[in-house]
């Protein structure tokens, strides 16, 4: 695996093939509130970034911001080597480009947001048939593997309210999967679940790190946390208070208020 | 260039009533056919709510209505009218039992059913307000069915119709009290087609088509299957 | 009773040829005007959701005036201005005079009325669709068009309808009202049977359950419909039921 | 609400500045000189709309109560009538139920000449007790659907409060169910209600003399057609105004959170 | 304070005038469940009896059929000396006796249940005045001196749905203590409120109990029973497998069953 760097800089030859996303001085405010403070930070391919921080800290924000689910104040995203034009209001200047690049980015949520009028296969099938245009059986295929692989094959034809919340969640990452996802963004997968059903969900993540996919995690489960990523990044008020590999971050943290948050969370 | 006839949709017998297989008949339906024969007219019989008649006249819906209405100056005012083709007395309908006459003095502190949008209507206002109640209806067979029931004591109404009306087992109870006083500027001077203003062309065909089947005794042919004397008046 | 089933009997002399042809004729309108209702009703819903101020007032203003006065009358003065309109607009470029059919006019008199209420329930639908439902397609970079056809709709269906399933028995119902302006429907042809027959109480009861019998009907389809959309929604009962 | 500052905004400036033009267009191009004549009887016509919507919805009400109650815990032989009553007067037009009320019977008159001697007949004779037989029952069998579901809405645990006190039942019917039940069915109930005045004009099929009736008459005596009509639209528009607003207020009387 | 017990005889004579209320062989089926298997118990004026016991084990089931909510299958209710009459299928045999004895049973719910369209003083008022029969001033004047005693005289014309879960429980049993009932029945008061409410609750009960006020009091809050009860009662499975003092049934369980309760709410 390869190390994830956040850039501070604004050098776009730093950005090698190999960069999967990138964010730039990333602020955003809702209203009077100003809820990101310029975040800094980009993932090369096969990279797993966590990002840990107390409540309110901004850390869902940052993701929605990456997907354009919410519109950016100001900065710049880069996805795969592709900027997202923004115009002045942030809001993505064309919609064929930000349908494009989220048709890229799998979002798995917190609150599974399964579609509840279509069934499990249906789910997974659904933005590729409809959206990536490719040939139904194939689809199909792709998505019993995918199901398959989650553990949830024989539950296909299932609609998503007759599920337990963990397998919600697991079938919402083989959706994710079935785009075939240059980055998995990741917010909070497990905490809307029951304890006992918090493990199966990690299994899978866990599993999908070890093959090296590209992931933003936003997470309450530090030793998990700890486990899985390569780079840690702590938000505090909506700015980046410390990053580094997992081992730095939570061994030897160095800012007070990072020390405090783990000891809060432990 | 198809021609649409509008008459009233509520039935109206014996002038225009509909039979059981949706088709229009009676005396009027009969005349509209041989007039338009005879002026070559590719006419259209066209039911309206008797009470929208004018409207869909003006609105172009219609282009001529054929449907009992008498020429008075009020309507001339909006609508042109063709020459008469019939014109019958009015008269006060009532119960066979009742004290009643075709005057205000006859009517006093009876209950008199007109027919909305009539000339009728407008006399009986002009003339019996102070002394009957006056109750308007939209259609004469409402009237008729409320003089049956007892609900009202008399109407006023176009005697032809009334005839028919005497002669069925329903209209049993009733009989013709009279006519009432003329004022033709209400009462007008017949019935006649009415047209959009200022469509002559269509008045001028109509004119001719009634003056050609009063001439060769279509319009006679037709009235006897209906009525025994004569409707067309003096 | 002989008499009534003599006055009833589909071929001539009896009427009941004319009422199915008025029952046909009523629901011919209905289905016309309900769709067109409906189509009047997601634009309307949609517009109010995220168009514009202007958009959004203009919607306001219509489905607040439409819903605040009688039906009857607004038919008067949408079939009367409405036509006349048209035909004043198509002499004004030079055209003839355009045949506007009972049946057109009635449906487009009658939708816009539906259209209103249709507009509002359909908007209450589409809110009551969880947000996350509609944040999943766009992360995953549907186009609106798309969203529209693959997500809210199929969600919305459920909440919406109850609502459309009432707006369908006002659609049948409020084509009696098409009466006034001469159109023959059930009701009209009632009133002529009755009136040709002097049997009054014989057909207004005969009409009655023939529209008792589309009222029930319709329940049952709606039933279907509902139980269709509902697909996916474990035990949900109706408050109440 | 509607709030001044609301209104102040450029585009909606602009629209009431278009709906000024249109009243100002209205009252210049269109014809209004038949309005004295027909002031006085206008008046009277709308004073009767408001007369006969008034008094059939509050009969009809308090019809719906027991009709929402047997629906809504009644035994099987007062729900199931209840039930067939709603069903077959929302399954059926209006126009219908008043026609078959007011000549559907008026035709039985004839044959039973003894009902022209009793003390009724006075009554039977007018229109008016046929449209508000014919409003209320319509109005009965809308809202005790509205009820049945208001009546079961009330929580249980309010219920059993008011037994554990030992309220007889009905003191808890008539302090607690019914409050709450009208309270759960307020926001359905103004919109009936509307539906209710918008349903008044088709009682001037059976002769009666209320605003459209006049606005009808004017058609008849006048031709003027557009006119009269909007002049009616513009009075229903108001007194729904009136009635949404009433409702509105009915409905804050018991404060709910988070509005 | 006078100590409660439970009777297994069936003596009425030892119902003594000061018998507050009385249990006999109560019996309570649902359908084929039968969730009450004979409970005995009696309870004198000033008593204060702590109901404990697992989930299900028929506590609640037990408190609605004192006060009839429920209809008992068998057995008998003796409330201040008068026995209830029942019906062979356990239902009163009079409803003006039945509403005569509820009128002086204060009953508080866990949900609080108070009326939602009324104000606080409006609840408070309401069975005095429309039960009762008492004047409008004085009941209004006892329900102000009421509330203010829970502390609650400033919201008197607030609606139940603007306060808290604490405050409501409050208002609750201010509207329970209004009726000056004979004994008070409160269900668990405090188990729907969130921890940080609890306190202002058992507050008040604790002066209820300090000021000599017959209680029947079914609780999962162990300590409190503890220190407020005269009696404790343990239900297990529809049948009072321990009773006694609290420092008895706390202090040195003898069932097994109740030391595997107790350690498993500690
Ligand atoms: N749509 C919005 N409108 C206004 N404020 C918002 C909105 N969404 C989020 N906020 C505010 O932005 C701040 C950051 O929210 P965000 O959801 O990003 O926090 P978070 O780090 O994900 O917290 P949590 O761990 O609780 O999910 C919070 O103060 C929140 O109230
Ligand atoms: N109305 C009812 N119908 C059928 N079963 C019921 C009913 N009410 C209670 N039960 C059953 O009776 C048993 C005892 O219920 P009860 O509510 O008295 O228990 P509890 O001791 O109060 O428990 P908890 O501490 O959970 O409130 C349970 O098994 C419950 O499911
Ligand atoms: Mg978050
Ligand atoms: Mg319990």
């Amino acid at each position: 695996m390869t190390e994830a760097i956040a850039t501070d800089r604004n050098d776009p030859a730093a950005a090698s093939a190999e960069e999967a996303i990138r964010v730039e001085d990333l602020h955003k405010s809702f209203g009077n509130l100003e809820v990101l403070k310029g975040v800094n930070m980009s993932a090369k391919k096969g990279d797993v970034v966590a990002i840990i921080g107390g409540s309110g800290s901004g850390k869902s924000t940052m993701l929605r911001c990456i997907n354009f689910l919410e519109t950016p104040t100001s900065g710049r995203i880069v996805i795969g080597g592709e900027e997202i034009a923004m115009r002045a209001d942030g809001s993505p200047a064309s919609r064929k480009q930000i349908e494009r690049v989220r048709s890229r980015l799998g979002m798995v949520f917190q609150a599974f947001n399964l579609w509840t009028h279509r069934t499990l296969i249906e789910n997974v099938t659904e933005v590729p048939v409809h959206v990536l245009g490719v040939p139904k059986a194939e689809a199909h295929d792709r998505a019993m593997a995918l199901l398959e692989r989650v553990g949830l094959a024989e539950k296909a034809a299932t609609y998503p309210a007759f599920l337990s919340g963990g397998q919600q969640q697991r079938a919402a990452i083989a959706r994710a999967l079935a785009i075939d996802p240059s980055v998995m963004l990741f917010d909070e997968p497990t905490s809307a679940l029951d304890p006992e059903l918090v493990g199966e969900v990690l299994t899978v993540i866990r599993d999908l790190a070890a093959e090296g996919r590209t992931m933003l995690l936003v997470t309450h489960e530090m030793k998990f946390a700890r486990e899985v990523s390569d780079h840690v990044i702590y938000l505090f008020e909506g700015r980046i208070e410390e990053q580094g590999p997992p081992e730095a971050v939570f061994g030897a943290p160095k800012s007070e208020r990072l020390k405090q948050f783990l000891k809060s969370v432990a | 260039q198809e021609v649409k006839i509008g008459i009233a949709a509520e039935p109206y017998p014996p002038f225009a009533s509909l039979d059981a297989s949706g088709n229009w008949v009676g005396w009027e339906v009969e005349i509209i056919n041989a007039v338009c024969a005879a002026a070559e007219l590719n006419c259209v019989i066209t039911p309206v709510a008797w009470d929208g008649i004018i409207p869909s006249l003006t609105g172009q819906q219609i282009d001529a209505i054929m449907a009992s209405m008498s020429i008075t100056e009020e309507r001339m005012q909006t609508i042109d009218f063709s020459d008469k083709y019939y014109n019958t007395p009015t008269v006060i309908v009532a119960d066979k039992s009742a004290d009643i006459a075709p005057t205000p003095e006859g009517l006093a502190g009876k209950i008199l059913g007109v027919q909305a949008s009539t000339i009728h209507q407008t006399y009986a206002q002009q003339y019996f307000t102070d002394a009957a109640e006056i109750r308007v209806y939209q259609t004469q067979d409402e009237i008729n069915q409320d003089l049956a029931s007892g609900r009202i004591d008399a109407t006023q109404a176009d005697s032809i119709a009334m005839d028919d009306f005497i002669n069925s087992d329903a209209g049993a109870c009733c009989e013709i009290k009279g006519a009432v006083a003329d004022d033709p500027s209400i009462l007008g001077s017949g019935v006649g087609a009415g047209v959009r203003k200022g469509d002559d062309a269509l008045r001028e065909k109509l004119n001719a088509g009634i003056a050609a089947i009063r001439a060769d005794g279509t319009y006679d042919k037709i009235t006897e299957g209906y009525f025994s004397s004569s409707i067309y008046g003096g | 009773m002989e008499q009534v089933i003599e006055l009833l009997s589909l071929s001539p002399p009896g009427w009941g040829g004319n009422l199915l042809r008025g029952l046909l004729h009523s629901l011919e309108i209905a289905l016309g005007a309900f769709g067109f209702g409906l189509l009047i009703g997601l634009g309307g819903a949609i517009g109010k959701l995220y168009g514009g101020p202007v958009l959004r007032d203009i919607l306001a203003v219509y489905t607040t005036v439409v819903r605040a006065v009688p039906e009857l009358v607004l038919i008067l003065i949408l079939y009367y201005v409405g036509t006349d309109l048209i035909n004043k607009a198509a002499g004004a470029m030079g055209y003839g005079r355009v045949e506007i059919s009972g049946v057109a006019a009635g449906i487009w008199v009658l939708g816009i009325v539906q259209g209103a209420y249709a507009t509002e329930i359909l908007r209450g639908a589409i809110k009551a669709i969880p947000i996350g439902q509609i944040e999943a397609a766009r992360a995953f970079g549907m186009p609106p068009l798309k969203m529209l056809r693959r997500v809210t709709i199929p969600a919305m269906m459920s909440f919406a309808i109850p609502g459309l399933a009432n707006l369908w028995l006002i659609a049948t119902k409020d084509t009696a009202l098409l009466a006034v302006v001469g159109f023959n429907e059930l009701t009209l042809e009632t009133r002529q049977a009755a009136a040709s027959t002097r049997a009054y109480f014989t057909f207004f009861l005969a009409a009655g359950a023939l529209y008792l019998m589309v009222t029930l009907l319709s329940g049952r389809v709606f039933a279907r419909i509902e139980k269709w959309a509902r697909k996916g929604q474990p035990g949900h009962r109706r408050a109440g039921a | 609400m509607i709030t001044l500052r609301s209104l102040l905004v450029p585009h909606r400036i602009a629209m009431m500045a278009v709906f000024a033009a249109l009243v100002l267009w209205c009252a210049y191009a269109l014809r209004w000189d038949w309005i004295p004549k027909y002031a006085p009887l206008a008046a009277e016509g709308i004073w009767r709309t408001i007369w006969i919507l008034a008094v059939t919805s509050v009969l009809g009400f308090l019809l719906a109560i027991p009709l929402g109650l047997a629906q809504a815990i009644g035994p099987w032989y007062l729900a199931a009538p209840a039930r067939t009553f709603c069903t077959i007067i929302r399954g059926t037009p209006l126009l219908l139920q008043i026609w078959l009320l007011y000549y559907g019977l008026g035709s039985l008159f004839p044959q039973y000449p003894w009902i022209r001697e009793s003390e009724l007949w006075p009554y039977l004779r007018q229109a008016w007790p046929y449209a508000v037989l014919a409003l209320t029952l319509s109005y009965a069998g809308y809202e005790g659907e509205v009820m049945r579901g208001a009546f079961s809405g009330v929580a249980r645990g309010q219920i059993e409060a008011a037994q554990a006190f030992g309220m007889p039942r009905f003191t808890m019917f008539r302090r607690i169910w019914l409050p709450q039940a009208i309270q759960n069915a307020l926001p359905t109930l103004g919109g009936e209600t509307i539906l209710q005045l918008k349903a008044t004009p088709l009682v001037a099929t059976i002769a009666i003399v209320e605003s459209y009736a006049v606005a009808s008459r004017v058609r008849q005596d006048t031709f003027i057609v557009y006119e009269p009509l909007l002049l009616l639209a513009v009075v229903y528009m108001v007194i729904a105004g009136i009635l949404a607003y009433g409702f509105r207020k009915l409905e804050q009387r018991v404060p709910v959170k988070g509005h």
